[in-house]
């Protein structure tokens, strides 16, 4: 006999059996797409000039000389916002379902599969969860300090959004300091680490705490001197500006034009690893030693923010990578000019420029998601490095190794013609494709190798 | 409800500690003490000054109950003793009550219990070498390590009926006979388990981080592991070559060839972690020929000697020694005449290895006594027994 | 019995916890799709435990994930022997967790003591120290049983009023739950 | 060497504080005084030829007909493959013996566990504290005579009978239905005596069924 309570017949999904499946498809494309179309239309127009020329045109109203300006600016900026904030909210949900997904496969176990279509929606039903969670506040933490923590975290989080450049035009600001800009305001995140250690006066959260102190801050020396090759490269600080002296073609990007920009880009990521607290450098929250670490003793919505920024600033990482050194949003084929030129002089651009944009943004998002999916794979793959090893590959390894680069791209871009840089950029590609195949069939044979039981794929 | 909190005051006590001095314990609830154990420790910053273990957390007076029961009785609380390897349990006490009577197991029950048991070493490598690399962060290699495991299981609780605790060998024998068509099935596995060991070794064994991590970390010297009383595995990978199963011979292992692997630092010095995890991967490779070669020799007849009923072995004292899975497991039995024991001691293999942790742990990083609680792959029911 | 039939015949009983709105439904839906239980492994069941958030059986299907830390778990699965030195820490675990949180007893000695009945340092179950929802019987329960356990507290937090905070475990101990937590 | 020798060789070098190897069934020993245990030992793990560097194990055994705690050596030489069973007697009133920490670093723990389970004082010994029960625990759980305390900081050690529980509950529901059916029934005839009730009466719930 089972005995069900009586109230599964009145829930929701008994109720409606389609439901499920519509809020999942809703959630996993509508909420993105729409999300995105609405930084295609809002983000171009989010510059005074733009604003200022439409009331003239559409509206005939002169809005430079109103007094009320800034609340309109201030208005779209604010839209701007609420997209960039829920557009993390979303992908640092979506990316705990990936995540989980492809940790099930990579341990030959299913993972969340009951929860709306393929499980798509445990991410909400954990966000909905958290937030209705009791939110304890242990009785001998520093209340103020302790509830502020998650905070500092998220505007750490969301800050660099307003650098980086979905598209070819999908980007808040284009600033014309962005690398500084960048790496300046992502060190907010570790205030809110330490500030939540320090705060919750346990002994895990303390550990963790001083733990991702020591590793951000060191690790943010070497991403720095990293990211300051590309910058050599293209000779601007702007990150539109980088992206722009790229290509869509594999040889155009920085990482392969030049041997030093090759090397500059593993030091990125690995920095860009440590710094988002990812494996092998999850020290601060290492689950094996410091029990959860620095967020230890948070619960409900405050450990959903953390939680959020953990995920979300994979984005950020993988997104900053692909910028500077993978091509951005470059498509190969579409130039510049043929931007300039679909977009026109009026106010409305030609069809062709929208299709553009999409595809600009489709080919970032396809190679940010690809550098996601590679460190989700590190993370289930490398065990954790200790914590006097993570701080000797830093200052031992990574920073001379960083300075090294950055010496090496200065004399390069004095001394090799742009030919050079083209050859380069042909054999490090191919290179490259060449590991990737080896990797590959070497794999495919060590799976071959172990007799009897293959995984399947049949629970994927 | 009024329970009153007692915070280890009693260890507290004993360390004086300064300001920049704290103690956190590890445990009892924590991922990586394999159970309920406590280490109290004692840190400045990352660098531990001293752990000291607190256990006694799944302390069941499994010797009080061995009093109170008959001895048949009492076997399937061996199976608790050491739930991981409990086919050990079970044959340690089998055969300490085999001595005290005089009786012994036929040979085909001797040959069927080297199976099982080579097999529930095999089980129980694999959860101490996959929970050995999630404690040093890489989840992955354990649940790769469940899956191989479920196989153990399902040919295992073929034979007895049960997954974890098997309560199947009987006092003079074992319970059931092998089923039909499980040597083959025996035979798959180890097919699959003989090439899987090498995957196993790609994915972490050799892997640089893992392998950086453990190495040259938690040495215990040859005389230290002899002094300290360590067992198995562990003594095995200070160097020491010793294992009961051939240097004092019991059941079937005289007939079979294998080899006894030991430590040799070969990313490091001779008996630092990865040497004890290197062990228990050898060892896993050394099972599986040895349950080959049971298979084949497999004599006819009886599994079950001629034991009485009520059994009431006359006043003495017997001593039951196998290699369990960690190490030497000894029951002490005395008999006072009547049919219930006098007095039950168990000694194992994790109790004495916890005694090493203090020593271990001065000046080490917090990172590092994971990884020595995980080397020594410790099981806190038979600590606390 | 049908579900139906419990709800009318007991008013004082069924009708409250039956009668949830659509807004404790999604929240309930939420809460029973993200069940974060406490990674506290005490003795044999512990293992079986494991196995069950391994790959074959896979408590991550009902997107139940282990969190190392109580503050962030929702389930403690009391698996395997508790002893009265534990007893006191599970105690303060236990209050360490946030609401709402639920308790399943694993395997025979969570239940009752079990095997260990007889000993002088075994607390004779869990539900004397803390409330339990879900009973698991066994020594150790096979994975199927845990999965069976956790789909019971999965139909336990389907009723209960956000508003109210009404836990229909928390209640009564006696009277209503008695049905579904021995009824397997 | 066999146990046989190296009991003569103890014989020579301690004359009366060590017996003879026992005639009893299944595994011999030798019984040692007390007070010279320390030095047994420490000859045994010495002496050239003897060696006995491994110490496997350490326990205890409560005889009350005696009056005595044996405490029992299980010893073992790595080097020359031989072991030994050695047995020391102390009084049961206040059982007290020098430790053998200076010998094994093995005994540490072991004598901590008899110092816990038999109240076994040794002397010497650096740190003598409860080790598998907590620290106020009273008595000593493997001495024949032990008296369990009755549960541990308020936790009781005894436990109901589920079925009685679960018994007085289906009376108290099997009540309630009854009252529910009579009260459903009284409204259904003051309502409309010729139809049926219209209040939907489930039969009586069965408590077989939901044990």
């Amino acid at each position: 006999m089972k005995i069900t309570l009586g109230l599964d017949s009145t829930s929701l999904t008994r109720r409606y059996p389609r439901l499920a499946i519509l809020v999942t498809l809703f959630m996993a494309f509508g909420v993105p797409m729409g999300l995105y179309v609405a930084a295609l239309a809002i983000f171009p127009l989010n510059t005074p000039e733009r604003l200022n020329a439409m009331a003239q045109q559409w509206f005939d109203f002169d809005l430079a000389g109103s007094p009320y300006r800034y609340l309109v600016y201030t208005v779209f900026l604010l839209l701007v916002a609420f997209i960039a904030v829920n557009y993390t909210a979303v992908f640092g949900g979506v990316s705990t379902w990936v995540e989980r997904r492809v940790a099930g496969r990579m341990q030959s176990r299913i993972g969340p599969n009951r929860t709306g279509a393929a499980g798509f929606l445990a991410w909400v039903a954990d966000a909905v969860k958290m937030v209705l969670k009791e939110d304890t506040i242990p009785a001998s933490a520093d209340n103020l300090l302790f509830r502020g923590a998650p905070y500092f975290s998220m505007v750490g989080l969301l800050l660099p959004f307003v650098v980086l450049p979905f598209g070819e035009s999908a980007v808040v600001t284009d600033m014309n300091v962005g690398v500084f800009y960048v790496t300046a305001v992502t060190a907010f995140v570790v205030v809110g680490i330490l500030v939540s250690g320090w705060a919750s006066n346990s002994k895990w959260a303390l550990f963790g705490g001083i733990r991702g102190a020591a590793q951000v801050l060191s690790y943010e020396i070497p991403a720095g001197i990293a990211l300051m090759v590309p910058v050599l490269m293209a000779g601007t600080l702007s990150i539109q500006g980088i992206v722009r002296a790229q290509g869509g073609a594999p040889w155009d990007w920085f990482v392969f034009r030049n041997p030093a920009a090759f090397v500059a880009f593993f030091i990125a990521v690995t920095s860009s690893l440590a710094e988002g607290n990812r494996t092998p450098f999850d020290l601060p929250e290492a689950e094996s030693e410091l029990v959860a670490g620095y967020h230890a003793e948070y619960s409900g919505f405050r450990l959903a923010i953390f939680l959020m920024v953990e995920w979300a600033n994979m984005w950020i990482m993988a997104g900053l990578a692909v910028t500077l050194f993978l091509g951005g949003w470059q498509v190969p084929g579409i130039t510049d000019e043929m931007y300039k030129s679909a977009l026109g002089t009026g106010l409305v651009p030609a069809p062709t420029w929208f299709v553009y944009q999409v595809l600009s943004m489709l080919v970032f998002a396809i190679k940010t998601w690809a550098l996601v999916f590679t460190f989700i794979w590190l993370r289930w793959t490398l065990p954790r490095v200790r914590v006097d090893q993570m701080m000797s590959l830093c200052w031992k390894y990574l920073v001379p190794g960083a300075f090294l680069c950055f010496i090496v791209t200065l004399l390069w871009q004095i001394l090799v013609p742009p030919v050079g840089a083209t050859i380069t950029g042909i054999v490090l590609t191919l290179g490259t494709l060449a590991l990737l195949v080896k990797f590959l069939v070497d794999t495919r044979r060590n799976i071959d190798k172990v007799k009897g039981e293959h995984v399947d794929l049949s629970n994927w | 409800m009024a329970i009153d909190m007692q915070l280890d005051r009693h260890i507290l006590r004993r360390t004086e500690s300064s300001d920049e001095e704290i103690v956190v314990n590890f445990g009892p609830q924590h991922p990586s003490t394999h159970g309920v154990i406590n280490f109290v420790t004692q840190t400045n910053g990352e660098v531990i000054r001293r752990s000291v273990p607190d256990i006694g957390y799944l302390h069941r007076g499994l010797e009080k109950i061995g009093e109170q029961v008959p001895y048949p009785g009492y076997m399937p609380f061996t199976d608790r003793i050491d739930y991981l390897a409990a086919m050990f349990a079970n044959e340690g006490y089998a055969v300490a009550i085999e001595r005290l009577l005089g009786v012994e197991a036929p040979p085909r029950a001797k040959y069927i219990r080297a199976i099982a048991g080579e097999l529930c070493r095999i089980s129980n490598h694999f959860i101490s070498v996959g929970t050995m690399a999630q404690d040093i962060g890489a989840a992955t290699p354990l649940t790769h390590a469940l899956r191989e495991r479920e196989s153990i299981n399902d040919l295992l609780e073929e034979l007895c009926g049960a997954r974890l605790t098997f309560n199947y060998h009987r006092i003079g024998g074992v319970a059931f006979d092998l089923p039909e068509g499980w040597a083959v099935k025996v035979l798959r596995f180890l097919d699959h388990l003989d090439s899987y060991i090498q995957e196993w070794d790609r994915l972490i064994t050799f892997n640089k981080i893992f392998v950086k991590r453990l190495a040259n970390v938690g040495i215990i010297t040859r005389e230290k592991a002899i002094d300290y009383g360590l067992a198995g595995p562990n003594l095995r990978g200070s160097g020491v070559n010793w294992d009961i199963r051939r240097d004092m011979p019991y059941g079937a292992y005289p007939d079979f060839d294998f080899d006894i692997p030991v430590g040799t630092g070969r990313f490091g010095t001779v008996g630092d972690c990865w040497d004890r995890y290197f062990v228990r991967v050898r060892e896993m490779v050394e099972s599986s020929k040895i349950v080959r070669q049971a298979l084949a020799k497999l004599p006819e007849g009886d599994i079950q000697a001629k034991v009485a009923r009520k059994l009431k072995p006359d006043a003495g004292e017997a001593v039951g020694r196998v290699e369990s899975a960690r190490g030497e497991m000894l029951y002490y039995v005395v008999s006072d005449g009547s049919e219930k024991a006098y007095r039950l001691r168990v000694r194992t293999g994790s109790f004495m290895a916890m005694g090493i942790i203090e020593e271990l742990s001065h000046g080490i990083m917090v990172a590092d006594l994971i990884a020595i609680i995980a080397s020594l792959d410790v099981v806190a029911p038979e600590v606390d027994r | 019995m049908t579900p139906q039939d419990l709800h009318q015949v007991e008013p004082g009983t069924g009708v409250l916890f039956t009668n949830t709105s659509m807004l404790d439904d999604a929240i309930n839906l939420a809460r029973k799709n993200s069940i974060h239980y406490l990674l506290f492994g005490l003795a044999c069941c512990g293992i079986e435990l494991m196995q069950t958030g391994g790959p074959r059986a896979d408590l991550d299907r009902f997107a139940a994930i282990f969190r190392a830390s109580p503050r962030q778990a929702d389930l403690m699965i009391v698996a395997g022997t508790l002893t009265y030195k534990m007893a006191v820490r599970t105690k303060l675990l236990y209050d360490q967790m946030a609401e709402p949180k639920y308790v399943l007893s694993m395997g025979s000695c969570a239940n009752c003591g079990g095997l260990f009945q007889t000993s002088y340092s075994v607390c004779k179950g869990v539900d004397k120290i803390i409330p339990v929802d879900v009973y698991v019987p066994g020594c150790p329960p096979r994975p199927e049983a845990l999965t069976e356990g956790l789909l019971r507290i999965q139909d336990i937090m389907m009723c209960e009023r956000w508003k109210t905070k009404m836990r229909p475990g928390r209640v009564d101990p006696n009277a209503p739950m008695m049905i579904s937590s021995k009824a397997k | 060497m066999t146990q046989e020798e190296v009991c003569t060789q103890l014989k020579t070098q301690f004359g009366d504080a060590a017996s003879a190897l026992s005639e009893t069934k299944g595994d011999r020993f030798v019984v040692v005084k007390d007070e010279k245990i320390v030095d047994v030992c420490r000859f045994l793990k010495t002496t050239t030829g003897l060696e006995f560097d491994y110490c496997q194990d350490i326990t205890a055994v409560d005889w009350p007909a005696r009056k005595v705690i044996e405490v029992v050596y299980h010893v073992y030489s790595l080097v020359h493959r031989h072991g030994l069973v050695l047995k020391a007697e102390t009084d049961r009133e206040k059982p007290s013996i020098a430790t053998v920490e200076s010998v094994w670093k093995a005994a540490t723990w072991l004598e901590r566990e008899i110092y816990d389970l038999f109240g076994v004082n040794f002397e010497g010994h650096s740190d003598l504290r409860r080790i598998l029960l907590p620290d106020d625990w009273v008595g000593h759980p493997l001495r024949k005579d032990y008296q369990e305390a009755g549960g541990y900081h308020g936790i009781g050690n005894e436990r109901q009978d589920p079925l009685v529980q679960l018994s007085k509950v289906t009376d108290e529901r099997r009540k309630a239905v009854a009252a529910a059916v009579a009260a459903a029934a009284v409204a259904a005839a003051a309502a409309a005596p010729p139809e049926p009730a219209t209040v939907p009466v489930a039969p009586a719930t069965d408590p077989e069924r939901k044990s």
